[in-house]
């Protein structure tokens, strides 16, 4: 999962110099617990978040307010129902997300496994463009825009034109990827012509983006014709994502793009030419720039890939998941939720494609734990923010479960002067 | 103030950083410390003034055992320190940065800037330096910052003061006032702990010499003992101070500036119509005071500055108005002053730095793909040429001495098809060891024929390199000068004097 | 597949209504939650528990739908034009769970107008009342200027605002007189919008400047920006009120109450409940459900606290309006009816 | 040397100007009221030919664009102020065009857009004194919703809108608890925390609104509000006091916010120990300021200013509270830090040309516009856009904003 550049082990000559630290400083190693994820504290900080949601379901449950009433002439009751509504709510959640028992045969029990990876797909494509902008330096809030805008473009032709199969998908897709890429690239363009910050940049192209779709949906080229609701019309058939497991199930062709673009994002950052420019880029601008890499140039390309990975998951809404038309909410929070996929995934591709899929079982696994218990949507809202939370503080979880620091305590490094570039520190510069 | 430290040890990890390290400094004495770069020395000062917590042994003011929480509890008991790498806030006025951490305040907080302004001018006075107290840190050369590290200190009235290699961007006189301000301060009670490389600069002040090696005391010397001997305690191994140098064969001209011309954002001349001419074969040394105008000069053949004017050509073909790929690409090497800001990704490994300029072509890069296989052999190849001390060519730069980082930009830069080779302070902040490699590999590069241009601020590097000098003066060339021309004269003409016929002949 | 788990004889005790919403979530103060409030009604009615899905995005539609499907459903609810085809794609594949949608019709993939046998479309002539409304507001405005804004622009939306317009207009050639109305232009079908259905200080904004450019009537059609409207209102300290939208808010907003002239109602709650027990009971008809001034599904609501502002001969004419419209003696147009 | 930037960007504008004000011009008569009926001195209406009107400002524009570029000929740096005509000039121009034949209010056009600005005042300043001592704050919108949430039910229950401001404060500072401890103590990516906790606030504050507020509004949603309250003889001034002295209380704590946190951190022990941990934190440590205190309880202050502005919401605006009522407000006051380069001040213009750039779209709408609705409401976030690119450019934040510090 590292990118770094793993050159081939060659035996060293040289023996550590004596005086060398040979033990990572504790920057590094807190850096390390969480990029390879200690699996056992991942575990730890899900059962964390969970105890937490159970807390929150069994406060919200109907049944146990009722029993509550009576709590100390029954309190049996008041445990039972909260036991219920627990274990209902994460059985449903499970069920939804993985696997669901209740369903005779194996076929239909994996259904919930397949919905996961559906859900997880456009979050997977726009939390890579996120992390490619974050490993440059860039923090790129604009996914919700780049995500329209792509649809937008994407779906038009997947509607309008009249292609044959297979041509149609491969011209709608390339379509709507420009199209975020595009909208992607101004911001590069901006930042690299005029300093324009990106944050402000993304956040503001956001809002036109949302409103030029919407514009276009009403009375532009998007609009259904002998319809008065804001909708584009279907995607035709051969602009459709082909299903990859039969009708079934839902799963389409957008999974292995997805996959296709993770590894083509792992090839550009740690193998291709361009991700060592860029990686040098987000890690120290000054020297990239003393090594004759134009900062400005990689800002731009940076920014134009990102923007088309987002596109993809833009193009994957409309050519795959809502092929029946869309509206100008089409983006659903997926350029949000992106930046703490990419985030929790640190930045690294195959790092962004397990937290894309943990984010599409929450998603999938939603609908189960609200339709069968009723547990509202914002506790599942809740429960999930709760879990990223914990899998990001490592040692919030070792001090509550009181597990040692692994090594011993090895205080190092004070601030380092230059640390992998998170997107914090891109907004303060 | 009685200083003693008593077995102090400090791991980092497994790396035992101080081993049971015992140091007495006597009140109205100053105390050497010497060390190759990565023996302990600044993390032992550390302890000492409760920035790092010491694994066992224990710190004596005056005989007291001391506790200290932090640095707050360190300064109070009346220890300041001059650190190695300036704790200055780059956008703070020098006022302010005087004052931080023990404000003088008003009504309602309010900062009371008048009283820090007089509190820097007049420790500023005391001791002949010349600062702005309204300047920003940032805009100031580095000489001057160094001058507000040691305010800083002076302003808290500390007893125990820690100079941490402060003479490492100093100029010459620059080094000796400062010398003559620690004397000062000894002869009214204060001890002093100096931290430095240059052995000329302990024996010219220190009173005794405690040396270090790998995190341990190796024992004591005295201000008389010889250079060779000090240099040998702290390696563990003869070193050769002198580096031979046969004279030059300078060859055909090489690199021509004339008129060179370079302003800042606000249209300040920084650089003001400079013209020299370096031959291949032949070392040009440009000296001067920091903050003169070299560091826009060598920025400026980069192609790093926007607004220049004049002309640069090498081997007959222009430079300037190129990008810095474009230059680099010509056959310029370029060592920039400042390592990790500018010269290294420290979160990069040795390999994927020693490939940073070059990752646009061949043999690096082949149809977009890093060519890793080359690469590792390649970094193998230079790791070993360079001595590079790590733990393998995955080890990140950030991790590694300043010596050995300074090998890697070398590394890299001299392991291209040359034209010219661009080295600015080569071996600022080096042990004398490093100091002795680096040089030997630039007169190599000279002895191949290739021209090169050093620029330092170091006499004694000057001294040790150039075959003819170039003073800058206020972004001025002041005059270009024979290698041999004495220290004195070089002194005068970076304070901008017009150098004698003779010296101005070369 | 999966299968809908309804048999078309289902008796009340194992009839399990449920209902999903579109983005705007239950407790939108609009159509979904009128349609909520007739659910619970319907299911308090029939004594049955019945399940709720709420959206947050779109991409959760096929996703709440069909976990509805799931969890046994024999009749679902879902609420908004945007589920419209997420409704007939789970109807196709279910064709034993019975649905009704609020706010739309289906159509297929090529636009051409579609019925299921398990699809019961419910639809407003909303128009119809907003004309009475905008009469209203003609008639009782002493500045001559009258005004709205919008939430978004939906038809939804605009319908309201069409059929406001044309009660003024209508108001003007009736009395030859000449009262404006900001914020809409129905030939151009362009006006203002706030942009959000959440941003209530937007909403106060818009209407302060309705309020400075004169209009001392304003009808926001924008979910819970009525508030602001109302706020504004309070800081202008003119005589200023409000035309509601989708339920009276005399009752379900009282807190404000004194502002309402009257509401512009979308009888969601009642049909909603009708079309519940209706489908409990056996009988669930896929006919599309209208609502009009004629079946009270669409209406304005009574005037409260201004009825002693109000000229009485003005209550009557809007009347007499009213039964033209329901005679179809006066036809109410919109380029947002729903189809 | 010279940069042409500047007049090449005012040679742009004036020729959009020359297409909008002359050839596309419209013939009419634009009114602009001055006064409001209440006040004591009545100026009268201000009434100019509509396209006239364009040709003057047309022509000066010419006239300070040609000087402009004479300005940077002779190597002399265009003035702000000569920037700053040229932008009101134009925008005259502009008002004068939009609304021919109707009447421009121009006090209710800068009343509306202060009351839009202040929530994003009270945000930015929240983010201007985090970012200032090293925590990226990401979660202004969260710290303005718990805001508006807590205010909006403790004022009800309380019937105390001075109370609802208290706990605004203190939903502000929870929410910043949060982000100070995952982010100082456990060294977690300060994004991350603070794009979580706004969809953690988003969650909490809608169950709670769902389940709590909206059954039992007339208890638990129906805050008091504040009065206006008219300062003497300050709110007589025309113009300028029915915009800034006819407000509430929130927004006179506001002016007094924005000036002390700009005396504070300028002026005082206080702002320079805050600046120093922002920009070097190891510098900060060795003269013996403690850098994680510093940031755990100034990143709290941040919280409790930008709760204020949550309060402002349900308190000095609209009476309720409202699901994600702050409808992104969060997200431009971020913007408004970063545009107004980390500074109180500046960051506090900014958002004032935000809300003026909304409030302008507002009344133009109003008065009909031929741009359809959804052209209008791009109108700020462009004005944005084009003040950041064409006027701020690059910007340089606290230095160590983002970067955990970690001691040994
Ligand atoms: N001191 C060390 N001990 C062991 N491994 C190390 C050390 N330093 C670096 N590495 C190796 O470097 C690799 C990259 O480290 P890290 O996870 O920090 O990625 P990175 O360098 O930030 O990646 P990139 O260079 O792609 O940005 C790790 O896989 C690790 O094997
Ligand atoms: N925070 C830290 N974490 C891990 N290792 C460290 C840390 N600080 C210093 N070291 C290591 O401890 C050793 C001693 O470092 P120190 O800075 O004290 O050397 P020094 O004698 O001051 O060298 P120089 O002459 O280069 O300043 C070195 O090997 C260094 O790499
Ligand atoms: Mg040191
Ligand atoms: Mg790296």
């Amino acid at each position: 999962m590292s990118e770094t550049l793993q050159t081939p082990p060659v035996s060293s000559g040289k023996p550590a110099q004596p005086g060398q630290p040979d033990q990572p400083g504790r920057v590094y190693q807190i850096f390390r617990e969480i990029t390879t994820g200690n699996a056992i504290i991942s575990v730890l900080a899900v059962l964390l978040a969970l105890l937490v949601g159970a807390i929150l379901i069994a406060f919200t449950n109907e049944d146990v307010q009722k029993a509550s009433v009576y709590f100390f002439s029954r309190p049996g009751d008041t445990v039972v129902a909260a036991w219920n509504s627990v274990s209902g709510a994460y059985s449903a959640l499970f069920q939804g997300s993985v696997y669901n028992f209740r369903k005779p045969d194996f076929a239909s029990g994996i259904k919930p496994l397949t919905e996961t990876l559906t859900f997880a797909t456009p979050l997977i494509a726009a939390g890579l463009g996120v992390a490619l902008g974050f490993r440059v330096g860039l923090f790129n809030i604009g996914g919700r825009g780049q995500m329209l805008i792509a649809a937008a473009l994407g779906g038009w032709v997947a509607f309008a034109l009249d292609l044959p199969a297979g041509i149609h998908l491969v011209v709608a897709l390339v379509v709507g990827v420009a199209g975020g890429a595009l909208w992607g690239g101004l911001v590069g363009l901006l930042k690299a012509r005029t300093g324009a910050h990106e944050v402000i940049t993304t956040i503001m192209l956001n809002y036109v983006a949302y409103y030029l779709v919407s514009y276009l949906l009403r009375d532009g080229f998007l609009k259904t014709p002998g319809s008065n609701n804001p909708q584009s019309p279907a995607s035709k058939p051969t602009a459709v994502f082909p299903d990859l497991l039969g009708p079934t199930y839902n799963l389409h062709l957008g999974f292995i793009l997805v996959i296709i673009a993770t590894i083509f994002t792992w090839w550009l950052l740690s193998r291709s030419n361009l991700g060592f420019q860029f990686r040098a880029v987000g890690l120290n601008p000054h020297a990239a720039r003393v090594a004759g890499i134009s900062v400005d140039r990689m800002y731009v390309y940076a920014m134009l890939l990102s923007g088309g990975l987002v596109g993809l998951a833009g193009i994957n809404q409309v050519l795959g998941t809502s092929t029946s038309g869309f509206d100008a909410g089409i983006d659903s929070g997926i350029g949000f939720d992106a930046i703490t996929v990419a985030l929790l995934g640190r930045s690294r591709p195959w790092g962004v494609f397990a937290a894309g899929i943990l984010f599409g079982a929450f998603k999938a696994g939603g609908f189960s734990m609200q339709a069968a218990e009723g547990v509202p949507i914002d506790i599942v809202l809740i429960v999930q923010s709760l879990i990223v939370l914990f899998i990001a503080a490592p040692p919030l979880v070792r001090a509550i479960f009181r597990l040692p620091t692994p090594g011993q305590k090895t205080p190092g490094a004070k601030t380092p002067r230059k640390r992998t570039t998170t997107p914090t520190e891109v907004v303060a510069s | 103030m009685k200083l003693e430290l008593r077995g102090i040890t400090k791991r980092f990890g497994a790396l035992v950083a101080n081993d049971h390290i015992n140091l007495t400094v006597e009140a109205g004495e100053i105390h050497a410390l010497l060390g190759e770069n990565g023996a302990g020395k600044s993390t032992l000062m550390n302890v000492l003034y409760g920035l790092y917590r010491a694994e066992e042994g224990e710190i004596l003011l005056d005989d007291v055992v001391q506790h200290f929480a932090g640095p707050g509890d360190a300064m109070a008991a009346g220890i300041g320190m001059v650190h190695q790498h300036f704790m200055l806030i780059p956008v703070f006025t020098v006022a302010e940065n005087v004052m931080l951490g023990h404000e003088e305040t008003g009504f309602g907080g309010h900062l009371d800037l008048p009283a820090a302004r007089r509190r820097v001018t007049e420790i500023s006075a005391r001791f002949g330096f010349d600062v702005d107290p309204d300047a920003l840190v940032e805009d100031l050369p580095v000489g001057v910052q160094q001058r507000v590290e040691i305010i800083k200190a002076l302003s808290r009235d500390a007893r125990v003061l820690v100079f941490d290699e402060p003479t490492a961007v100093l100029t010459p006189q620059e080094t000796d006032e400062l010398m003559g301000i620690m004397r000062q301060l000894r002869d009214s009670g204060t001890s002093i702990v100096f931290i430095t490389h240059k052995l000329r600069e302990v024996r010219a002040v220190a009173d005794r010499i405690t040396v270090i090696r790998l995190g341990a005391v190796v024992g004591e010397a005295s201000p008389t003992a010889s250079n060779e001997e000090l240099a040998t305690m702290m390696v563990g191994r003869a070193v050769d101070l002198t580096v031979d140098k046969s004279p030059a064969e300078p060859g055909a001209p090489a690199l021509v500036v004339s008129d060179l011309t370079v302003l800042d954002p606000h249209g300040q001349v920084l650089v003001n119509s400079v013209s020299f001419t370096v031959h291949a074969g032949e070392i040009l040394a440009i000296a001067g005071v920091q903050g003169n105008g070299q560091t826009e000069l060598t920025e400026a053949l980069m192609g790093l500055q926007p607004r220049v004017s004049g002309e640069i050509t090498l081997d007959g073909s222009s430079l300037r108005g190129h990008t810095v790929r474009k230059i680099l690409d010509a056959g310029v090497g370029f060592v920039p002053e400042d390592r990790t800001e500018d010269g290294l990704v420290s979160e990069f490994t040795i390999a994927e730095n020693l490939m940073l300029d070059r990752s646009h072509q061949p043999p690096f890069v082949k149809r977009f793909n890093v060519q890793l296989s080359f690469l590792a052999k390649f970094a193998e190849d230079k790791v070993k040429e360079f001595d590079v001390r790590s733990q393998g060519i995955d080890t990140l730069v950030g991790r590694l001495s300043g010596g050995n980082q300074q090998k890697v930009v070398l590394a890299r830069e001299l392991s291209r098809e040359l034209r010219l080779f661009i080295a600015a302070q080569p071996t600022r902040g080096l042990d004398v060891g490093s100091i002795e490699f680096v040089h030997e590999r630039i007169i190599a590069t000279r002895d191949a024929g290739t021209p090169v241009i050093v620029i330092s601020t170091e006499l004694d590097e000057v001294a040790a390199l150039a075959d003819r000098i170039l003073v800058m003066f206020r972004g001025r060339v002041v005059g270009i000068v024979p290698g041999d021309t004495p220290r004195a004269v070089l002194g005068l003409m970076m304070a901008g004097e017009t150098p004698t016929e003779e010296g101005a002949a070369a | 597949p999966s299968t809908g788990g309804a048999t078309s004889t289902a008796a009340v005790t194992n009839f399990t209504p449920c209902i999903v919403s579109d983005a705007g979530g239950f407790d939108d103060k609009s159509f979904n939650q009128s349609s909520f409030d007739g659910m619970t009604q319907a299911a308090d009615a029939l004594g049955v528990k019945f399940k709720q899905a709420e959206s947050k995005t779109t991409d959760q539609y096929a996703g709440n739908v069909s976990s509805m499907v799931d969890q046994n459903c024999n009749f679902i609810l879902t609420v908004g034009f945007a589920l419209a085809n997420t409704t007939r794609d789970a109807a196709k594949a279910s064709p034993t769970t019975d649905f009704a949608i609020i706010d739309s019709a289906l159509s297929n993939d090529d636009f051409s107008p579609l019925a299921l046998d398990n699809v019961k479309p419910v639809l407003y002539d909303t128009a119809q009342a907003a004309f009475l409304a905008g009469y209203l507001a003609a008639g009782t405005s002493k500045t001559g200027i009258v005004g709205t804004y919008g939430g978004k622009q939906f038809p939804s939306v605009t319908i309201f605002m069409d059929g406001f317009a044309d009660g003024v207009t209508y108001y003007n050639t009736q009395k030859s007189k000449s009262v404006k109305l900001l914020g809409w232009d129905k030939a151009a079908q362009a006006g203002t919008f706030a942009g959000s259905f959440d941003d209530i200080n937007q909403g106060k904004a818009l209407s302060t400047n309705l309020i400075d450019q004169g209009a001392d009537i304003i009808l926001p059609v924008a979910g819970p920006l009525f508030q602001g409207t109302a706020q504004a209102i309070q800081d202008s300290g003119k005589d200023v009120a409000i035309v509601g939208v989708d339920s009276d808010l005399y009752e379900t907003a009282p807190a404000t109450k004194a502002l309402y002239l009257t509401s512009i109602m979308k009888q969601m709650a009642d049909a909603t409940k009708k079309i519940v027990t209706d489908a409990a009971a056996g009988d669930f008809s896929a006919t599309p459900y209208i609502g009009t001034l004629d079946n009270k599904g669409v209406d304005i609501a009574p005037l409260h606290d201004w009825e002693s502002k109000v000229d009485p001969a003005l209550v009557k004419e809007v009347d007499a309006i009213k039964a033209d419209i329901i005679s179809g003696k006066l036809t109410v147009t919109s380029p947002s009816t729903p189809k | 040397m010279k940069s042409w930037k500047t007049p090449i960007a005012l040679a742009i504008f004036t020729l959009l100007g020359f297409l909008l004000l002359v050839v596309f011009g419209r013939d009419g008569e634009s009114t602009m009221r001055l006064s409001t009926t209440t006040d004591l001195i009545q100026l009268p209406d201000v009434v100019l030919p509509t396209r006239p009107t364009g040709i003057v400002v047309v022509a000066l524009l010419l006239l300070i664009t040609a000087g402009s570029g004479w300005l940077v000929r002779s190597k002399a740096k265009v003035p702000l102020w000569l920037v700053t005509v040229f932008a009101v000039l134009l925008l005259v121009g502009f008002l004068a065009w939009a609304s021919a034949d109707h009447t421009i209010p121009v006090p209710g056009l800068l009343f509306g857009s202060l009351s839009l600005a202040v929530p994003l005042i009270f945000g930015a300043l929240g983010g201007v004194i985090s970012e200032r001592v090293g925590v990226v704050n990401v979660a202004i919108e969260g710290q303005l919703l718990a805001g508006a949430f807590t205010s909006a039910m403790v004022a009800s229950i309380t019937q105390q809108p001075l109370l609802g401001l208290v706990a605004a404060m203190v939903a502000g500072v929870l929410v910043s608890f949060v982000l100070a401890a995952f982010a100082i103590k456990y060294f977690v990516d300060q994004v991350i925390v603070g794009v979580v906790l706004n969809v953690l606030v988003s969650g909490v504050t809608g169950f709670l609104f769902s389940q709590l507020l909206a059954p039992n509004a007339a208890t638990l949603n129906s805050p008091p509000r504040f009065e206006n309250i008219n300062i003497p003889l300050l709110s007589e001034i025309p113009i300028i006091g029915p915009v800034f002295f006819r407000q509430t209380l929130i927004v006179y704590i506001m002016y007094v916010a924005v000036a002390c946190v700009y005396f504070g951190l300028f002026h005082t022990k206080w702002g320079l120990r805050l600046r120093a941990v922002g920009e070097h934190p190891q510098a900060a440590d060795t003269v013996g300021i403690n850098v994680a205190r510093t940031r755990f309880w100034n990143v709290s202050l941040a919280g409790a200013i930008a709760g204020l502005g949550g309060a402002y919401f349900t308190l000095g605006s609209v009476g309720a509270f409202g699901k994600e009522m702050t409808a992104g407000a969060g997200f431009i006051a971020l913007a408004a830090v970063i545009f107004g380069r980390w500074d109180p001040i500046r960051a506090t213009l900014a958002a004032l040309l935000f809300g003026f750039a909304s409030n302008l779209q507002n009344v133009l709408s109003i008065i009909g516009s031929p741009v359809p609705s959804e052209f209008m409401l791009m109108l700020p976030y462009l004005v944005t856009i084009f003040a950041v690119a064409g006027l701020v450019g690059q910007s340089r934040g606290p230095a160590a904003s983002g970067k955990p510090y970690i001691k040994s």
